[in-house]
């Protein structure tokens, strides 16, 4: 009994208990050890189906462990003992209980076996996240928090429409590849496919994502970026795989936030971008399918989560500290705060994929995989994008926070939690890109592949540092006003000159429409609520008290329809 | 008749428990009135309430096999005779109205003694019973005539009722006048539908009904009958261009009126549709298929959207939660319409899931407005705070509403999304989700009244007490339970369905 | 040759054709009178025509009262030569009668009681009363609601 | 109260002797002539409210105390549904008259009818008699003289 115990109950015990520990680094401490135990639990869970039954005739799986779900159960967890332990000084019941649900709840999804179970966490990440950037307590973020909210229930009750369709067709409710029904044009599928793409930010359905995070608070941001997207990204890899669409919306993905990214000031929403980015190439992984994909699928998402997290720590620190995340009202801040700094840079060096640091041992499967079936132009889209990844979050970050111009500011060193969870991330980080092997062992799939080669590693080199090359020689210049204006980033620099501008055009006219959508849409919806008002509000003609005789001759009318009927047939 | 005397075998208790159901609680309202004592009142109506809800579990589980009861009142056999007749659809039926009728007593003595005169007491509590009988005797009885007596009984008694909100508020007095009127015309228009009924068969006895109906086959005397009990029985349910009477009696009437009745009168009353739509008349009729095509659905549909509409924009709950009710019913009649085992079990436990969730959220309205006063979204500003039992219970009781997986809506609307694709009506099954979407919003509303702003400084809330207390967390943890556990409504609303869909058993015994 | 109108089907079915008339005007009045007292007289116009319907559906030609004859000694000789009229409707109908009387007092009750708390029996004024009292409450209400909105 | 109305009052002083009895007659004589117990009931009503119209309702009051009537509306009721619970208790279905005389059924059939008919009466003497005090209770909105 004790093998099959199911991980997320420990969160939810958790969350329960919580509350009657009294406020304080008792409380904190024992929050740290539900992702401990929960972790033990699903290393040592045999692989299988365990707790069926049957519910409203469906056959139910609360838990099916196999390598996938293994690993993503694991970074859950691990993500989560480092979050709370970043959390540490947070003295907010409502954001650690939530926080708990949180973990656990993307934990259940992962492992559940039925779309009904999937359905149930799917909503109990959504509800209980919510709590999280509601936490921070403005206005602003009361509305973010509702536009959040309605997203994420949305795309469960897009699921949960999906499944029942899915069960009609199929007779079951497994949560199983369906990638086949979903190329024959199944329309339960496509639902399903549609609500994981909300979930998973997929192009135009990704703005949810850019609007929370960084409206969270500063431990809910970290909480929030490692559960959400990637818990969809495992749902993709588990139903979707080798969905061929998959690799274009991917691309996309790598590539369009990157022009947000660069032109954003407010650094919590740069990484938001970023994560957006680096979620395309776990996407591209799920849509070209093959082991090696796949493998660098789950390796990207593990790897993700700890650098985006330690990314996230960071800036969150500093905006702990200083209270700001603006990148023009940052600067020199490796003065007061070196560790966070080296913190920081330890991140930026992951997500940029540095030979020697996590994203460049799980990134290069993917692009591995991506040239191993040929797909040369999407190859070069997610090169591209790596090199822009790099140039917004690898440099662009730690640059304008802690070196560029002196922004005065003298803080404090981030207090011993934040270090401490950032160390431990940064030392993962390093871990894991120095010595992949545990990684690759923990992977869905045997391994056969070695990150370190030659050319690999002089590729990615030759990459980052022509990237380097571009952004110091745009500062040198002056063209590179933070926040104002871009560079081209192709790994082809020639094009610098006429990059620039290029790319700010582009972001202004997609910025712009975008704009005008919205306010278009946020116009004609406030025009339908208060036509809806009118007539459906307090005193409008649908609520008003009719007077009896309308009643009365509303009855007779419908009396009379429905004589005439009977008649009739 | 003196041969048949020699054979009279004794009659037992358990023999009893289909009349029984109903002579309690009648039996216990004159009481209260001859005692005439303040303090025995409840007591009485508890009793007599409890023990109603024993008898019906202990005759929903004797039915749950498909089966059903029949019992002669007067010993006159059917169709002469007045007969009671249990099966599994009015068992559950039944179990509902009394397990309501017993958890709402407890919460109304605390309500009432808040809301109405101490005068009015006893006969408070009498019409209630009354009001109880009637409901228990419409859904029990298989006698056309006699579903049309306790209608009256329930509905005079509701009328009553209503009007004690007065108190309160003035309007309370014009909500019932305007329930007596509409409520007396949909009965007149029943009982119109019965004397053709009888003319055209010459029996009132339901099972007798079916026989002759299916014999005989239909004329149109009989479809003008079935028109007319349609829409009579329709205003009792509120079917959405009739619902003009709900809000404002829901709206004004005391709390404890408000739950019992949001919980189980329009309940009773699509039962007695159901009984007459399946067992009575034949589904197969091709007139019924069509009255369900074209009133039935685009009303249903009509009710999910603009009754959300209208609650999602109430400034005062109570209301909110009438127009949310007039939605919820468009729910269980979508399933009548779907005529398919899985729409018919879907409205079946529909019924009685949204019974339990209403009362426990009009109850948690109710305890607060021991202390606001008032209904309106404005005076219940952070009371989930003050009174954080009432506020989590109106919170399960809520989600349940939403139909939240894990809690009860959840899978009566999940049964009825499936029967929508059983019969291929994908925009039915679209439309159903799109307005729990509505339900979404206008539960947030509450939410975020209750908890998100802040509370009036000056407001002297504290916990209900625990009268009022218990029975909405009894009602609360229902909402859970039968979320999860399926096996009691789901398991008997199937077997229920399975029978009326089956048609009417017939006079076989 | 075919007739134009009837007359055997017309008259034969008098009850019928009263009880229809009754039926409309008792409706028509509840629908078109303001007065909340001559609303409930409508009513009962309603509800009568459906007694006459119910007693004359019973009614069987030449049928007497059905009352068995009985001598002295309370013994019962029915007489197979006397046609009975059906009695089962006029039970029904009774109870129908109760039902009315109940709800016409009950009407009554509740309209003296609305006199009492708003001064009018006509459904108009009441009707702009609670318009007003709506109008009031959502002005003082309904500010955060349609702001949300 | 009024001490005019001279002839009405004698009248109705000898006619509600009249009126009660010929109310127990159509009471008692129900199961062989036209009658029971609404009728009966109706007319025993109507003998206290035209005393009550002519004597005035304090009058009316003391002989008949609303607190008597209440009771009586909730005793008919017992009496009739409390038949049924004894010919329950004596084994057989609930309001089946033949257990007030097993070995002659048409006389537990007599028996039973007369009760419950009794009970009838009761009850709709004592709702005809409240539903006249409660409206002729109320205090009139304005005089007769402003009419």
């Amino acid at each position: 009994m004790i093998d099959t115990f199911p991980p997320f109950l420990i969160f939810f015990i958790g969350a329960a208990i919580l509350p009657l520990i009294p406020q304080g680094n008792l409380r904190s401490a024992i929050s740290l050890i539900f992702p401990v135990i929960s972790a033990w639990l699903i290393w040592t869970m045999p692989e299988g189906l365990h707790l069926s039954m049957a519910f409203v005739g469906l056959d139910i799986t609360l838990l099916r462990v196999d390598k996938l779900a293994t690993i993503f159960g694991l970074i859950f967890s691990l993500a989560a003992f480092l979050s709370l332990l970043y959390a540490w000084h947070v003295r907010d019941t409502v954001q650690q209980v939530a926080a708990l649900l949180y973990a656990g709840s993307a934990i259940g999804a992962v492992f559940a076996g039925d779309l009904i179970t999937l359905f149930f966490f799917w909503e109990g990440t959504a509800i209980a996240s919510v709590f999280l950037i509601w936490a921070r307590g403005t206005e602003g973020a009361y509305h973010t928090g509702m536009r959040y909210l309605i997203m994420q229930i949305a795309s469960g009750v897009i699921l949960i429409a999906g499944a029942a369709l899915y069960f009609r067709t199929t007779g079951n409710v497994e949560f199983t590849s369906m990638s086949d029904l979903f190329a024959a044009g199944d329309i339960g599928t496509i639902l399903i496919f549609f609500a994981f793409g909300i979930k998973c930010a997929f192009p135009l359905l990704h703005n949810w994502l850019q609007d929370s995070y960084p409206a969270a608070t500063i431990t809910g941001t970290v909480i929030l970026s490692s559960f959400t997207t990637k818990l969809a990204v495992y749902s993709l890899a588990r139903g979707f795989p080798g969905t061929e669409i998959l690799i274009y919306i991917g691309a996309v993905m790598t590539l369009f936030p990157i022009f947000y990214a660069v032109i954003e000031n407010d650094l919590r929403r740069v990484l938001a971008y970023s994560l957006n980015n680096q979620l395309g190439f776990m996407v591209v992984g799920v849509g070209i399918g093959t082991e090696l994909a796949l493998n660098g699928t789950a390796a990207h998402a593990f790897a993700h989560i700890l650098y985006k997290s330690l990314l996230f720590m960071s800036v969150g620190a500093v905006l702990f500290r200083t209270g700001t995340a603006k990148g023009s009202e940052l600067g020199g801040l490796y003065k007061t705060m070196p560790l966070t700094m080296i913190f920081c840079v330890v991140g930026a060096a992951s997500i940029s994929a540095f030979p020697l640091f996590s994203g460049f041992i799980s990134k290069s499967l993917i692009l591995s995989a991506a040239a191993h079936d040929h797909y040369y132009v999407i190859w070069a889209i997610l090169l591209f994008a790596s090199a822009g990844v790099f140039h917004h979050s690898g440099i662009k970050i730690p640059y304008f926070v802690f070196f560029a111009h002196d922004s005065g500011l003298r803080p404090k060193e981030a207090p011993w939690n934040m270090l401490l969870a950032m160390g431990l991330t940064a030392f993962l980080c390093i871990a894991i890109g120095a010595y992949p092997a545990p990684l690759y062992s923990l992977l869905p799939y045997d391994v056969d592949y070695v990150p370190y080669t030659t050319t690999h590693v002089i590729t990615q080199l030759q990459l980052l540092f022509f990237s380097a090359l571009a952004f110091t020689v745009l500062m040198r210049t002056g063209i590179y006003p933070p926040e104002l204006k871009s560079i081209n980033l192709d790994t082809d620099w020639t094009y610098r000159k006429a990059g620039p501008s290029v790319i700010h055009w582009f972001s202004w006219v997609i910025g712009s429409f975008y704009t005008w959508l919205t306010k278009l849409m946020s116009k004609t919806t406030e025009r339908t609520i208060k036509r809806l008002y009118r007539s459906h509000g307090p005193e409008g003609q649908m609520a008003r008290s009719w007077p009896t005789g309308a009643m009365v001759l509303s009855i007779a009318v419908l009396l009379g329809a429905t004589l005439f009927i009977n008649f009739l047939v | 008749m003196a041969a048949e005397e020699t054979h009279h075998v004794a009659k037992t208790f358990m023999d009893h428990l289909p009349v029984l159901q109903v002579v309690i609680p009648l039996f216990a309202a004159p009481i209260i009135v001859f005692i005439g004592k303040r303090s025995l009142a409840w007591p009485i109506a508890f009793a007599a309430s409890a023990a109603a809800f024993v008898i019906s579990c202990i005759l929903l589980i004797q039915v749950l096999d498909g089966g059903f009861i029949s019992y002669h009142v007067g010993g006159w056999a059917p169709p002469l005779g007045i007969e009671y007749r249990i099966d599994a659809a009015n068992a559950l039926v039944l179990a509902l109205i009394s397990g309501i009728g017993t958890v709402v007593l407890p919460y109304a003595y605390e309500s009432v003694k808040a809301e109405i005169p101490k005068k009015n007491h006893t006969l408070f509590y009498a019409c209630f019973m009354l009001c109880f009988t009637g409901l228990l005797g419409m859904v029990a009885t298989g006698d056309a005539f006699n579903v049309f007596v306790f209608l009256e009984i329930s509905s005079l008694s509701t009328y009553v009722l209503v009007a004690q909100g007065a108190n309160h508020n003035k309007r309370a007095l014009t909500a019932a006048y305007d329930y007596l009127i509409m409520g007396t015309i949909g009965a007149t228009f029943f009982i119109i539908g019965l004397a053709m009924l009888y003319m055209a068969t010459g029996t009132l006895n339901m099972a007798d009904l079916a026989d002759r109906i299916a014999d005989e086959g239909t004329n149109r005397t009989i479809r003008a009958a079935f028109a007319f009990i349609v829409v009579g029985m329709g205003l009792k349910v509120a079917i959405y261009p009739l619902h003009h009477w709900l809000p404002n009696a829901y709206t004004f009437a005391p709390s404890a009126v408000s739950v019992f009745l949001a919980a189980t009168a329009t309940k009773a009353a699509i039962y007695v549709l159901l009984r007459f739509m399946f067992s009575v008349f034949n589904p197969s009729f091709v007139f019924e298929e069509w009255t369900l095509y074209i009133v039935f659905i685009p009303f249903s549909l009509l009710a999910m959207f603009a009754a959300s509409f209208v609650a999602v924009f109430q400034t005062n709950i109570k209301r909110m939660l009438a127009y949310s009710s007039i939605a919820q019913i468009g729910y269980m009649l979508l399933g009548i319409a779907m005529l398919n085992a899985t729409g018919l079990s879907a409205t079946l436990v529909h019924l009685v899931n949204h019974g339990v969730t209403k009362a426990a959220l009009f109850m948690g309205v109710g305890a607060m407005m021991l202390y606001s006063g008032s209904a309106f979204f404005n005076n219940l500003n952070g009371l989930g705070r003050k009174m954080p039992l009432t506020g989590a219970a109106m919170v399960a009781s809520g989600l349940s509403l939403i139909g939240v997986p894990g809690t009860a809506g959840f899978i009566s609307k999940w049964v009825l999304v499936q029967a929508a694709f059983e019969n291929g009506w994908w925009i039915i099954a679209i439309a159903i989700m799109l307005s729990s979407l509505l339900a979404v919003i206008y539960v947030w509303r509450m939410f975020e009244v209750l908890y998100l702003t802040a509370p009036d400084p000056q407001s002297t809330a504290k916990e209900a007490p625990l009268a009022m207390l218990v029975p909405m967390w009894v009602l609360a943890i229902a909402c859970i339970w039968f979320g999860f556990d399926t096996e009691l409504t789901l398991g008997s609303a199937r077997v229920a369905a399975d029978g009326l869909l089956a048609g009417s058993a017939g006079m076989a015994h | 040759m075919e007739q134009l109108i009837d007359w055997a089907f017309i008259v034969g079915h008098v009850n019928y054709w009263l009880f229809i008339v009754l039926m409309m005007t008792g409706l028509y009045v509840v629908v078109a009178r303001g007065n909340l007292v001559k609303k409930i007289v409508g009513l009962n116009i309603f509800q009568v025509s459906v007694f006459m319907l119910y007693i004359s559906i019973g009614k069987i030609t030449g049928g007497t009262a059905p009352i068995f004859p009985v001598d002295l000694t309370g013994h019962i000789e029915p007489d197979p030569s006397i046609v009975y009229s059906n009695p089962l409707p006029h039970v029904l109908i009774l109870t129908a009668i109760v039902v009315g009387i109940a709800t016409t007092s009950l009407g009554l009750a509740l309209i003296v009681r609305i006199r009492e708390a708003y001064d009018t029996i006509e459904e108009e004024d009441i009707l702009k009363i609670e318009r007003e009292m709506t109008a009031e409450d959502n002005k003082e209400y309904g500010a955060a609601m349609g702001g949300r909105a | 109260m009024h001490h005019h109305h001279l002839i009405l009052r004698v009248v109705t002083k000898m006619l509600v002797g009249a009126i009660m009895l010929f109310a127990f007659y159509v009471q008692f004589h129900g199961d062989f002539s036209p009658g029971g117990g609404f009728q009966a009931g109706v007319i025993m009503a109507v003998a206290f409210i035209i005393y009550g119209i002519v004597f005035g309702l304090d009058k009316a009051e003391q002989v008949f105390p609303p607190w008597l009537v209440h009771k009586l509306v909730a005793l008919g009721v017992l009496l009739y549904a409390g038949v049924g619970v004894v010919s329950m208790l004596l084994g057989y279905n609930y309001l089946d008259y033949d257990a007030f005389s097993p070995h002659h059924p048409s006389h537990g059939q007599h028996w039973g009818i007369l009760l419950v008919e009794l009970g009838v009466g009761i009850t709709v003497t004592g709702v005809m008699v409240a539903i006249y005090y409660a409206f002729a209770g109320r205090p009139p909105p304005m005089k007769d003289e402003d009419w």
